[in-house]
């Protein structure tokens, strides 16, 4: 089996798991489905040669899932409204149409295993010094360094997004709002 | 003396992480180090300005982490740039003045300025970098603060229309990542200078089908981030509940930072618009101005009609950008500037009256020329710019916007510019009479004119809406918004001129 | 055949951008724009891979082998950040917003309109 | 969770294993922090793994007992001097030239100290997600015990 037929299969996988979770009507039923996906997810990174991304996803997901499980547990959970069945219908067409013009555009891109390669090649090749066994940068992973040394700024700006989320949610989750309400 | 373009990101970062660290402590520390940073920011947008006149090329570059272009994060800032440092820490300082006694009503406000100096720092991001996907990162980091700013009044409808709000910008987002990752396959480089050049020296049939492609998908992102008519349900929800300064920010520079200004850098820097891309661009503008202002006309909500207002007024900008003749690339980025102004004027006026008299709704309002003369006149002033009143700046880029239509043969567009112009007009007049000029039904007796703190800003606002018409005095002209047109003017030479700097 | 994977991916987003189009409840849309960050994240890496190579991580005593396309990995370590920024603040809002309406159904909450 | 006193939180026996892993998890966390520029992890995976760990505590013991210790408040300062940490690393580039440069010793590839800011930037990192997620989640938790 190629690498490309397994990762078909877990995408595949991947896809199966969020329909189930779009589709199920129990809403505990559909966080842990797409718990599931996320995991799956986690080891086709791995398949990819990303551990530092199945790392981070299988953790995040487990966290992602913590939070998501409290906010559901304990409230209503199967009686909400639907759609009528002609918006469901126009949406689908809709996203039918749009999927069939991105795949018009995926045939140009570079084939799966192939990639181009035009500025990450200094990071593996040029990258490495003279004796092409460690970094300028001196570290081991150039996952790493690409992300805290010559893209350190991108990971300046995801601190700050972190920062600003958390922010966020002690923003709304104030018990007054304002001081004096009219 | 290229040292001074970081900063524009750090010193807003700073801000931030310092407030959340002490200011929770003491609240008049947040106050000043807010308007520190403003002050300072607006200050070094002054600076570079004047770096850049005396700059060969007009164009500053700096490298992030001393890496060169395709491989590090370089930073770039030309004329273009500057209009929006200028805009976005003029308004910004603006606003943070004002916060400071406005925001007196609500609680934990060390919160409110660590998220406006993070909205900051994400604006300043998007306007100075030359990176792509930076640039997402950065609009990420001011569309989050803003989802979170809105819902900073903690009420049911703040909180609906923040939701509102997210799910729309995350999808935008969605949209505009996957199309950088469509973009990073096919060209396999992040920096805007470089994905330009590859793509005019790449020999490939199809190459023409893939701009085009990716140009509609970043229509669509950058569409919804900037509320373009079929796209724009979220605006009047989120503007009407956002506390008034944060609505003045997010109507006057905002949308026009992580709309506007980054699509037009795209598509006019990095891809070199064709002749289709245009006229979609001219469509969505007429589109937005026209189904802005009618809707705008049944409003009662004072803060709703405005913000229905600032999507008809991005029509204009949008068709002004779209004719793509000097004469039209003129009008569209001087009416943002105008428009920025002229709104957060508005839209800071709306909540002096928000505050005193605790609503909103124009029938329960007016008499308020004798009680409050310094709101009364910023308003006035404000609403005579926006309807194009001669002497006022509005006036002057939506004559050049419909002198370039005719010129450019669009005739159909110059009519309904023309049109939404008087519907515009009709609207402020309701707005004048009843809000601020007419009887009142209700009693007005212990209303006062606003803190000093909220009247400095309106006043500042309301001279630049004033002198603002000025900068086309061709003296003044040569030194700034002609300089401005022609970065959008050369189209891709951009590239050129930013990777012989790097 | 090649594009494969690219496309059983974007078939991933698009059943995430059904699900925030089409679905009425607060946290189906969450999981909706969960999907779509997924598959995001999983298009970038895919983008990447290179066939026969390995990680991007160094070791001391091997010689040096052709390694997939690191760029790409250290872009979504920044987008998975985003990704669950952008979930928790979602998540605290829904909480506000049962707290408020006690449901979970959009069609109920609507207070604003116009 | 509504329990009284020290019946909060869940039953003797997953007390009792909670009590002999969470340090592991913690000591865990804390590696994949220090090796991110050798091995796979950063400061990233290591931050979600620090604040898994308070977790864990909060869901095997109940909400009161980790308060007492540690509230969500100071949990808010760590979070801040991780960020102004970092970015102070970021600005003393400026020292030699240029924002961001990597100012530090490389030192000897494959050591621990070695590779520059990146070993300090991870730490930093590490204390912002850490530190702010578990804020985060505490608030959350707070808000939703008060209202049951």
């Amino acid at each position: 089996m190629t690498v490309e037929t397994i990762i078909s299969f877990l995408i595949f996988l991947m896809i199966l798991g969020a329909v189930v979770a779009v589709e199920l009507k129990d809403l505990l039923s559909s966080v842990v489905s797409i718990g599931a996906v996320g995991v799956i997810l986690s080891l086709t990174f791995l398949l990819l040669q990303a551990p530092d991304l199945a790392i981070v996803q299988l953790v995040v997901e487990i966290l992602a899932l913590i939070i998501l499980i409290r906010a559901t547990v304990t409230r209503d959970s199967v009686n909400y409204s639907q759609r009528e069945i002609f918006v469901k219908v126009v949406t689908m067409i809709g996203v039918v149409v749009f999927l069939i013009s991105l795949v018009s555009i995926i045939k140009l891109l570079p084939p799966f295993g192939e990639p181009k390669l035009k500025v990450a090649s200094y990071y593996i090749t040029e990258g490495l010094g003279i004796k092409n066994n460690i970094s300028e940068t001196g570290a081991a992973n150039i996952v790493s360094s690409i992300i805290l040394d010559y893209r350190a700024y991108d990971t300046l700006g995801e601190a700050t997004v972190l920062f600003c989320a958390v922010l966020g949610v002690l923003a709304v989750m104030r018990k007054v709002g304002r001081k004096n309400e009219r | 003396m290229n040292n001074i373009i970081p900063l524009f990101v750090i010193i807003p970062l700073a801000g931030a992480f310092l407030n959340s660290l002490l200011g929770r402590f003491s609240k008049l520390f947040s106050d000043i180090l807010s308007n520190i940073v403003c002050i300072l920011t607006t200050f070094f947008s002054f600076v570079i300005l004047f770096n850049l006149n005396l700059s060969p090329n007009n164009i500053l570059t700096y490298r992030v982490g001393g890496w060169v272009a395709p491989i590090g994060i370089m930073l770039v800032v030309d004329h273009l740039s500057v209009l929006m440092l200028l805009t976005v820490n003029l308004v910004a300082l603006c606003c943070c003045i004002y916060s400071i006694s406005y925001m007196e009503k609500y609680t934990d406000k060390w919160k409110y300025y660590a998220l406006f100096m993070i909205m900051l720092a994400g604006m300043n991001g998007v306007i100075i970098t030359s990176d792509i996907f930076n640039m997402y990162v950065f609009l990420e980091i001011a569309a989050i603060a803003s989802y979170a700013l809105v819902a900073f009044g903690d009420e049911s409808e703040k909180l609906e229309a923040s939701f509102k709000y997210l799910v729309l910008g995350s999808v935008a987002s969605a949209i505009i990542l996957l199309s950088i990752a469509l973009i990073y396959s096919y060209v396999s480089s992040l920096n805007l200078a470089d994905i330009s050049l590859t793509l005019s020296n790449m020999v490939d049939v199809n190459k023409v089908y893939f701009i085009k492609f990716i140009s509609l998908l970043l229509i669509v992102g950058f569409g919804v981030k900037s509320a373009l008519v079929p796209f724009h349900s979220w605006l009047p929800d989120a503007h009407q509940s956002a506390p008034a300064p944060i609505s003045a920010m997010s109507s006057g520079v905002l949308i026009k930072t992580l709309g506007i200004y980054a699509m037009v850098r795209i598509l006019f820097n990095i891809f070199g618009v064709g002749q289709k891309i245009l006229s979609i661009i001219v469509i969505l503008g007429l589109l937005s101005m026209f189904v802005g202002v009618i809707l705008a006309l049944y409003q009662w909500d004072y803060k709703r009609l405005l913000a229905y207002h600032s999507i008809s007024q991005f029509g204009y900008i949008i068709l002004g950008i779209g004719l793509a003749t000097p004469l039209g690339i003129l009008g569209g980025l001087f009416h943002l500037i105008n428009h920025s102004v002229f709104k957060s004027l508005l839209f800071l006026t709306s909540g002096a009256t928000e505050s005193t008299l605790g609503t909103r709704d124009l029938r329960r309002m007016g008499e308020l020329n004798k009680k409050m003369p310094l709101t009364t006149f910023s308003a006035l002033i404000g609403s005579m710019s926006i309807s194009g009143i001669p002497p006022f700046n509005g006036f002057w880029s939506k004559l050049i916007i419909i002198v370039a239509c005719i010129q450019a043969k669009q005739y159909f567009a110059g009519f309904i510019a023309t049109i939404v112009s008087f519907l515009t007009l009709s609207s402020f007049t309701k707005v004048l009479k009843y809000g601020f000029y007419g009887k009142s039904e209700v009693d007005h007796k212990n209303i006062k004119e606003v803190p000093d703190s909220m009247v400095v800003p309106m006043i500042i606002l309301s001279l630049c809406c004033i002198f603002m018409g000025l900068l086309l005095l061709p003296q003044i002209r040569q030194y700034f918004l002609d300089n401005v047109v022609n970065v959008l003017q050369h189209g891709t030479i951009y590239a050129t001129k930013v990777f012989e700097l790097r | 055949m090649s594009h494969l994977p690219y496309i059983l991916c974007l078939i991933l987003f698009l059943i995430g951008l059904y699900a925030v189009l089409v679905k009425k409840n607060l946290i189906k849309i969450i999981i909706g724009l969960g999907i779509i960050d997924y598959s995001l994240n999983l298009f970038l890496v895919l983008i990447g891979y290179k066939k026969q190579s390995i990680f991007p991580i160094l070791s001391k005593d091997t010689q040096i082998q052709p390694m997939v396309d690191p760029l790409p990995q250290a872009l979504v370590l920044t987008a998975i950040v985003i990704g669950l920024a952008v979930t928790m603040l979602m998540v605290a809002i829904a909480i506000r917003l049962y707290e408020k309406y006690e449901t979970f159904d959009i069609t109920q909450i609507r207070k604003l309109k116009g | 969770m509504k329990d009284k006193n020290n019946n909060s939180g869940m039953t003797l026996i997953v007390k009792t294993v909670t009590r002999l892993t969470v340090g592991l998890i913690m000591l865990y966390g804390l590696y994949i922090t220090f090796h991110g520029h050798l091995t796979p992890g950063g400061g990233f995976a290591g931050g979600v793994i620090l604040a898994l760990s308070f977790i864990h505590l909060i869901l095997a013991f109940g909400k009161d007992f980790v308060i007492k210790k540690f509230s969500e408040k100071i949990a808010g300062v760590f979070e801040s001097i991780g960020a102004v940490l970092f970015l102070t690393i970021a600005v003393s580039g400026f020292l030699v030239g240029y924002f961001f440069i990597n100012i530090y010793g490389k030192g000897i590839p494959f050591n621990l100290f070695s590779a520059g800011i990146i070993l300090p930037c991870n730490l930093s990192i590490m204390l912002i997600v850490g530190f702010g997620l578990f804020c985060a989640f505490l608030t959350l938790l707070l808000f939703i015990s008060s209202k049951e």
